[in-house]
């Protein structure tokens, strides 16, 4: 509840900001010190939330899983702001509204961790999905961005339109928007409850962009600013990814409910891996490369949404901080690249070190190399997987398609290490690579010690 | 089957249509008049006693001028915008009460022609199209001014729009009620809205003028700019549609102005007089005509006594003072109601 | 009138909606497509508000809060869309979505 | 304490050799690996005065919420191939001493992580932690293969990074299953080995690990990176990747796959050896026809794993015993040759057998030991090489006569291309380039002396060997 | 079916029977005239009849081109205000039971409302003088 209560807030303040404040560094402070004041107010309901959790008005329900999964996307949004807010001033004029949209998305995110009914999750999904319609067209000079924007702003919105039928079976079928209602409701599934969970998996495969609704992925990830981009990749997705696993695991349990959408999901999720990895293969721009990377990680990601256990949200959990902090680390060090393709990164050992070190532990946390967060990551959705017994051949696939997406990762080192090449970048000065460092740092630290961040659920 | 009803209901709906007409044809008369009489000049006087027959000469005269439909102009569009403001304009009368109920033989029939519980929001909802016949018109003729000028108008009207609405919430706060009917009896006992609501009568009276596109705010089809603004291009009875739903929407505004702001058929002293309830109807439904004709005779009174806004003042007054204005009516207004039952 | 005829309705609705978006070319068009599909469910979710009314649930009022909350949504998606097309048909003097594929690869 | 120390050493002065300049790395390099070995024989004497000694295990919490602990150990194999690991990286830093490598901070620093890798998959007894430093000892060993490796290093490098870390992954995925079926959720040895797993379960999870491990041998099919990766990689990180990484494939097995999985084990035995047969014989024709020496010696290291591996899942106490013993003596062995090598081809700048010959006029010193280590590798009597064959070719007799048969074809074949390029190098008609040789210098000198002498040492003497890893050998043989 | 109280009560789909009777007397009474004028008036079109009117002077290009963004966004902001606006009456309906408690949450709405009302107004959104 604080978490929504500070972003929507601090969202607010960024829009006056921008209309007080004419300097864009200053911004940028007042930025990241709202943002300080939001994480501190989410873990601040920690200590007054007690052991269980407490729900407001039979809307929102705050337990110890959405204030760790907001701290994390808090968290990775200061690193992201740490990383790349100089970068938002590139795009265009209005810093302060970007801002201000990011904070409104990220009251969205914490939303989707923790409604309690489907109306809310209805809002959470397009509070996140309004403002990133905005922040992909927000590079007014490019034909290719406003491109994105409108082909995310269809697809989103279609995909709302599927949500919704899928809501309003659901309801028709049970008569309640309440998650526990419907979780207490399901064994006397019908044909009805039946449709509106399969709008509901596709609709919200759209918007994790899951295979094969995954389509508009790449253009759009490609087309938008890139600092935008690295920002819906990863919080965002996350944020989705959140409400998907709320939904599925809250609502739609029971015997024969959980085996039908599971074998869907399964398909998706299968789908997501082998189309995500094997694509990727073949980018040659590091862009669209990592687009096409997180339709891969979210194929991993939708391993822990349909196995019904303690790893899956642990899980999920961790996935969602090892990815997000590794990529908005290779996006923020990719910005300040002139090239995005894979030359661009040639001989960026030599030229830049720490840039390329850093670069390599995120990689390597992306590939889920040991030692780094991404291992455990996918340890732990692995593991839920595997727990669940009947998606053994799942598993394997996620393992092969895991072994790929070595290939590709590698890439990067390759060219950063070992190509000839003088890669051209920006002037980066030591306090960006300070943060680099720092990032990098939190990336290991969570591949030894998983537990610092699984001991708060 | 209840035939009676229905007959009853075909009855009334003739009656309210035709005194529409009637009161928009006689308005045009009556504007002219009262123009005549501010500027100290005559006005109609050659058609019938004081030009009375006047209404009925022009009407004639656009039922047998040519129809000219612009050869590059959207056919369909162009005819479908005046009919839409004309049956907008027709159906806005539809839940406004008239009168209270009459007895004949035994039956209770009621002057209004359909007490629905939503009665606001339908005008709103259909008060809302109206602006798509300008729309249509003015893009329709596809002719430069029509089209400016409609934009104008769309875009006057929505803005206006939102003010109307607000300062409404503020009366629907003390009412608890959506329906016209029970408004107006509301006001039977407890002294008329006006009374209580001021600053949102102010505003929903400025707003009005707005919506009907009245002097001071008739940009959309200011002369001097627009050479007549978005029926530039029409002739024959699809410009008598336009002029007519205008003259209709401002005869509608003042019904609704008189009933939710001034008790509608109710008259001081109606309860005491002890007479025979049909009487006492019959009376009621002339009282609400009487402050009809009041409105109507102040919506020609203003547009001769005040010039037109430019249209930046325009936009300003609706958003930067109507607005606020109508927030902070509705919350003061919250505030006192909540105070007063409290204190009770 | 039975209830069925309103689920019948709006999936007709909300059908006509989602083959519009996939087969027309016109962002508007696309556009409202969307809407229309909104809309189904809008009057979808009133009419099952009111079965269960009828069925006896106290908060089947609920659903129609949601139809509120759709269209506040709804509007928003407007105010988004309507400005990325109308800056999209300022960049290049069309709405169709043919032409751009200036992203794919 | 003494293990953590064998992990912290490298690890510690890899680290810091990143930051040192000019000479600073190699003293370094040299100095860890001496302090590596130091204290590799100090638990070695540990080992032997009390084999349970809390010296040599460590028990730390790591992540509770899985039921994974940092625990490490030492048993008479991990020992030895810890000893084998650090002798080794002594000799290599040995005999790169007087070589310079471009940055060679980064290169000194590498080898010596990927030894605190290689030492700590040696010694961990947590299935996890075993995991990670599994991958950990690659990832070192990726670079510098990559970094300073021949003209196709990239793709090369890349395909022996991609083969491994898909066998990992599906070895992580069995290791979790297997984790979910311990009653206590947990990931350490002993729950592991309790017996857990169903029969039909073990026989599908043996896959998933023996391909694994398998890809590291490596094994026939899994082999194709190899060849390739050895002759692409510098040549002590062939060494390294000959000498003690194949090991971990094999260490894998005896540590991880037979006590665990005995029953899947049990009923795949007969595939995993005609596999590893195939690949004896498969491997050996390739050495003989090979010109190139580099990869001829990988496709002999193929054979010699082959008969490894096979004795492995023969089921009995002798085959095990050879095949450690062996593990042993085929990483001094090749690692030997692979110095002869990497000595060859920094006076001549070729790896093509044809365009060698009579070094051993030139330079004597060269000739001997490449004969002395070459006889060892082919298994004579007397040398360290025999008493491993021996006992692996027992152990093959009693489980399947053919099979010894077949295998023993791989003896013939080894003598016949080993001898082929004896042969070739170093008698035969010199050249021009050949007659430049100039013989071994003091530092290539001592560690050919150190391994001709554990060669023959163990070859007379190969008592203490046994005794060390017959502690292992017990434990597997009871549980199999 | 169709008896008084059906008809009369205020609930039901039947008290919006007359409005559609009504619907058909307008759409009546709009078309009859419309055929009606269309048949009794004259017909002598020529060209210069059916040109667009541009003040008498040659007519130059099409009507339909962009407009100023600022009606644009006019009609984007009204569609947004006027939503907001929605919330309102339901409210407003319920206010006398939602009591305080009603109030006070309704204030945070107007001023989020406020909020997004003073930001247009600052950008700008809403100056037409330029």
């Amino acid at each position: 509840m604080n978490a929504l209560i500070s972003t929507a807030l601090s969202g607010v303040v960024m829009m006056f900001a921008g209309l007080l404040i004419g300097n864009k560094q200053r911004i940028k402070i007042v930025a990241i010190v709202v943002l300080l004041v939001a994480f501190a107010a989410n873990l601040a309901e920690l200590s007054t939330l007690g052991a269980g959790e407490r729900t407001y008005y039979g809307m929102i329900t705050v337990s110890h899983f959405s204030i760790l999964f907001n701290a994390i996307a808090l968290g990775a949004t200061l690193i992201f702001f740490l990383l790349s807010g100089s970068a938002f001033e590139k795009v265009g004029e209005h810093v302060s509204d970007y801002f201000a949209l990011i904070f409104f998305i990220l009251a969205g995110i914490s939303l989707a961790s923790t409604f309690s009914t489907l109306l809310m999750l209805f809002l959470a999904i397009e509070i996140i999905s309004i403002p990133q319609y905005i922040l992909a067209g927000a590079d007014k000079k490019t034909p290719k961005s406003s491109e994105a924007s409108l082909k995310y702003f269809l697809m989103g919105s279609f995909s709302t339109g599927i949500l919704l039928m899928g809501i309003a079976l659901i309801y028709g079928a049970t008569g309640t928007f309440n998650v526990a209602e419907l979780a207490l409701g399901a064994g006397k599934v019908n044909t009805l409850a039946l449709c509106g969970i399969i709008l509901m998996a596709f609709a919200l495969s759209f918007k994790v962009s899951a295979a094969p609704f995954h389509f508009w992925t790449p253009d759009v990830y490609d087309g938008s600013p890139t600092v935008f981009t690295s920002f819906m990749a990863t919080v965002v997705k996350a944020g989705g990814f959140i409400a998907f696993i709320r939904i599925f695991h809250g609502a739609f349990v029971g015997e024969r409910l959980t085996a039908d959408w599971q074998l869907l999901l399964a398909i998706i999720t299968a789908a997501t891996l082998i189309i995500g990895n094997f694509t990727a293969v073949f980018q040659q721009s590091v862009k669209r490369m990592l687009a096409y990377s997180s339709i891969a990680q979210a194929g991993f990601m939708l391993l822990a949404v349909i196995s019904m256990n303690t790893f899956a949200t642990q899980g999920i959990i961790l996935y969602a901080a090892a990815y997000s902090v590794a990529t908005i680390g290779i996006f923020a060090v990719m910005i300040k690249l002139k090239d995005y393709t894979f030359d661009g990164f040639n001989g960026l050992a030599r030229t830049q070190p720490v840039l390329a070190i850093t670069t390599t532990i995120f990689v390597c946390s992306l590939a889920g190399i040991p030692l780094t967060a991404g291992f455990f990551a996918k340890y732990f959705v692995l593991a839920a997987a595997v727990q669940q017994g009947n998606l053994l051949w799942l598993v394997i696939t996620a393992v092969i398609c895991a072994a790929i997406s070595a290939y590709y990762y590698f890439r990067v080192i390759i060219a950063m290490y070992f190509k000839q090449g003088e890669a051209e970048t920006e002037e980066i000065n030591g306090g960006f690579k300070l943060m680099l460092i720092i990032t990098a740092a939190i990336v290991i630290l969570l591949g030894i010690f998983p537990g610092l961040l699984l001991q708060f659920i | 089957m209840d035939w009676f009803f229905i007959l009853e209901k075909i009855a009334l709906i003739s009656g309210v249509l035709a005194i529409s007409l009637v009161v928009a044809m006689y308005s045009t008369w009556g504007e002219r008049k009262v123009a005549g009489i501010i500027q100290d000049r005559l006005g109609p006087n050659r058609a019938g006693f004081m030009g009375l027959l006047q209404p009925l000469a022009d009407g004639g005269k656009l039922f047998f001028k040519e129809e000219i439909i612009p050869g590059n102009s959207n056919r369909f569009l162009f005819i479908l915008g005046p009919s839409l403001a004309m049956i907008v304009a027709c159906m806005t009368s539809a839940v406004i009460p008239w009168g209270d109920t009459l007895t004949i033989a035994g039956r209770t029939v009621s002057l209004q022609i359909a007490d629905i519980n939503i009665g606001i929001l339908y005008i709103f909802g259909v008060v809302s199209l109206g602006v798509y016949g300008i729309m249509l018109g003015g893009w329709a003729s596809n002719n430069k001014y029509s089209l400016l000028a409609s934009i104008r108008a769309a875009s006057q009207i929505i803005s206006y729009e939102l003010a109307m609405g607000l300062s409404l919430i503020a009366l629907l706060m003390m009412t608890g009620t959506l329906s016209l009917k029970e408004i107006v009896d509301q006001q039977r006992h407890g002294g008329w809205n006006v009374l209580y609501q001021p600053l949102g009568f102010l505003i929903f009276l400025v707003c009005s003028f707005a919506e009907c596109n009245r002097t001071p705010f008739d940009l959309a089809e200011a002369e001097s700019e627009l050479n007549g603004g978005y029926h530039l291009e029409y002739s024959s009875m699809k410009l008598g549609f336009y002029l007519f739903a205008e003259y209709i929407n401002m005869f509608i505004s003042s019904a609704l102005m008189a009933s939710l702001y001034f008790g509608g058929y109710h008259f001081p002293y109606m309860d005491s007089l002890g007479w025979d309830p049909n009487i006492i109807t019959i009376l009621g439904t002339a009282a609400l005509f009487i402050k009809i004709i009041f409105f109507l005779f102040f919506f020609m009174w203003v547009r001769w006594t005040i010039p037109r806004f430019r249209y930046d003042q325009l936009m300003r007054l609706g958003w930067n003072i109507m607005i606020p204005l109508a927030l902070a009516n509705m919350l003061i207004t919250g505030a006192m109601v909540l105070y007063r039952s409290n204190a009770q | 009138m039975p209830v069925q005829y309103y689920i019948f309705l709006s999936i007709v609705l909300f059908c006509i909606g989602v083959m519009g978006v996939l087969m027309r070319r016109n962002a508007i068009i696309i556009f409202m497509c969307i809407e229309l599909m909104l809309n189904a469910v809008n009057l979808l979710l009133v009419a099952f508000s009111k079965m269960w009314a009828d069925a006896g649930r106290v908060d089947a009022g609920g659903a129609q809060i949601f139809v509120f909350f759709i269209m506040v949504v709804a509007a928003a998606e407007v105010a988004a869309g309507l400005a990325i097309i109308v800056m999209i048909y300022r960049n290049s003097q069309s709405v169709d979505i043919n032409i751009m594929n200036r992203l794919k690869n | 304490m003494l293990t953590v120390l064998l992990i912290l050493i490298p690890l510690v002065a890899g680290l810091v050799t990143f930051g040192l300049k000019g000479s600073g790395p190699k003293m370094l390099g040299l100095i860890a690996s001496l302090a590596s070995l130091a204290v590799t024989v100090g638990a070695l004497f540990q080992f032997r005065t009390d084999p349970g000694a809390a010296a040599l295990k460590l028990d730390a919490s790591w992540i509770p919420q899985l039921g994974a602990k940092f625990t490490l150990g030492m048993d008479g194999m991990g020992l030895m191939l810890c000893l084998l690991t650090a002798i080794s990286f002594l000799l290599i830093f040995i005999v790169i001493y007087n070589r310079e490598y471009e940055r060679a901070n980064s290169f000194y620093g590498l080898m010596l992580l990927s030894q605190a890798g290689l030492v700590g998959v040696f010694t961990a007894y947590d299935a996890l932690l075993f995991y990670v430093f599994w991958e950990l000892a690659l990832i070192p060993v990726y670079f510098l293969c990559s970094l300073w490796g021949g003209e196709k290093r990239i793709p090369v490098t890349f395909k022996f990074f991609v083969y491994t870390f898909a066998g990992s992954l599906l070895m992580l995925v069995g290791l979790i299953y297997i984790y979910l079926q311990t009653p206590e959720h947990s990931f350490s040895y002993a729950s592991f080995v309790s017996g857990a797993v169903s029969p039909e379960d073990q026989s599908w999870l043996f896959w998933l690990f023996f391909v694994a491990f398998a890809i590291k041998m490596p094994v026939f099919p899994f082999h194709t990176w190899q060849p390739d990766a050895y002759e692409q990689s510098p040549t002590p990180v062939t060494m390294v990747l000959s000498g003690i990484m194949v090991k971990m494939g094999l260490f894998g097995v005896v540590r991880w796959l037979l006590p665990v999985l005995p029953k899947g084990a049990y009923m795949w035995s007969d595939v995993a050896i005609v596999l590893s047969i195939i690949g004896i014989i498969y491997a050996s024709c390739i050495a003989i026809v090979q010109s190139d020496i580099k990869r001829l010696i990988a496709y002999s290291s193929i054979a010699h794993i082959g008969l490894m591996s096979a004795a492995i899942f023969t089921n009995n106490e002798q085959g095990l015993q050879g095949m450690m013993v062996q593990m042993f003596n085929h990483g001094v062995n090749i690692i030997g040759l692979w110095i002869i090598v990497e000595i060859i081809q920094n006076r001549l700048k070729i790896k093509n057998l044809n365009e060698m010959g009579g070094i051993a006029q030139y330079a004597p010193g060269i000739a001997i030991f490449l004969v002395v280590i070459s006889l060892a590798n082919i298994g004579l009597p007397l040398t360290n090489g025999f008493i491993g064959e021996f006992l692996m070719f027992s152990g093959l007799f009693q489980y399947n006569v053919w099979f010894m048969a077949v295998a023993g074809l791989g003896i013939i074949l080894a003598a016949v291309y080993t001898l082929n390029m004896v042969q070739k190098v170093i008698f035969g008609q010199s050249n021009a380039l050949t007659e430049t040789t100039t013989d071994l210098k003091a530092n290539e000198l001592v560690v050919l002396i150190a391994i001709t002498g554990i060669i023959l040492v163990l070859g007379f003497y190969p008592k203490p060997m046994l005794e060390l890893v017959s502690s292992t050998t017990e434990l597997v043989n009871k549980v199999y | 079916m169709f008896t008084d109280t059906v008809l009369l009560s205020a609930t039901t789909p039947f008290s919006y029977f007359p409005i559609v009777m009504q619907l058909v007397a307008a759409l009546g009474f709009v078309g009859i005239t419309m055929i009606a004028t269309h048949f009794l008036g004259p017909k002598r079109k020529t060209s210069d009849k059916l040109a667009t009117f541009e003040s008498g002077i040659e007519q130059k290009g099409n009507a339909r081109q962009p407009v100023a963004i600022k009606y644009f966004l006019t009609a984007i902001l009204f569609v947004l205000f006027d939503v907001e606006v929605i919330f309102f009456y339901p409210y407003a309906v319920n206010f006398k039971q939602l009591q305080w408690d009603g109030f006070y949450a309704m204030l945070i709405f107007v001023a989020f409302f406020l909020c997004g009302f003073i930001y247009i107004l600052k950008k700008g959104a809403l100056k037409w003088e330029d």
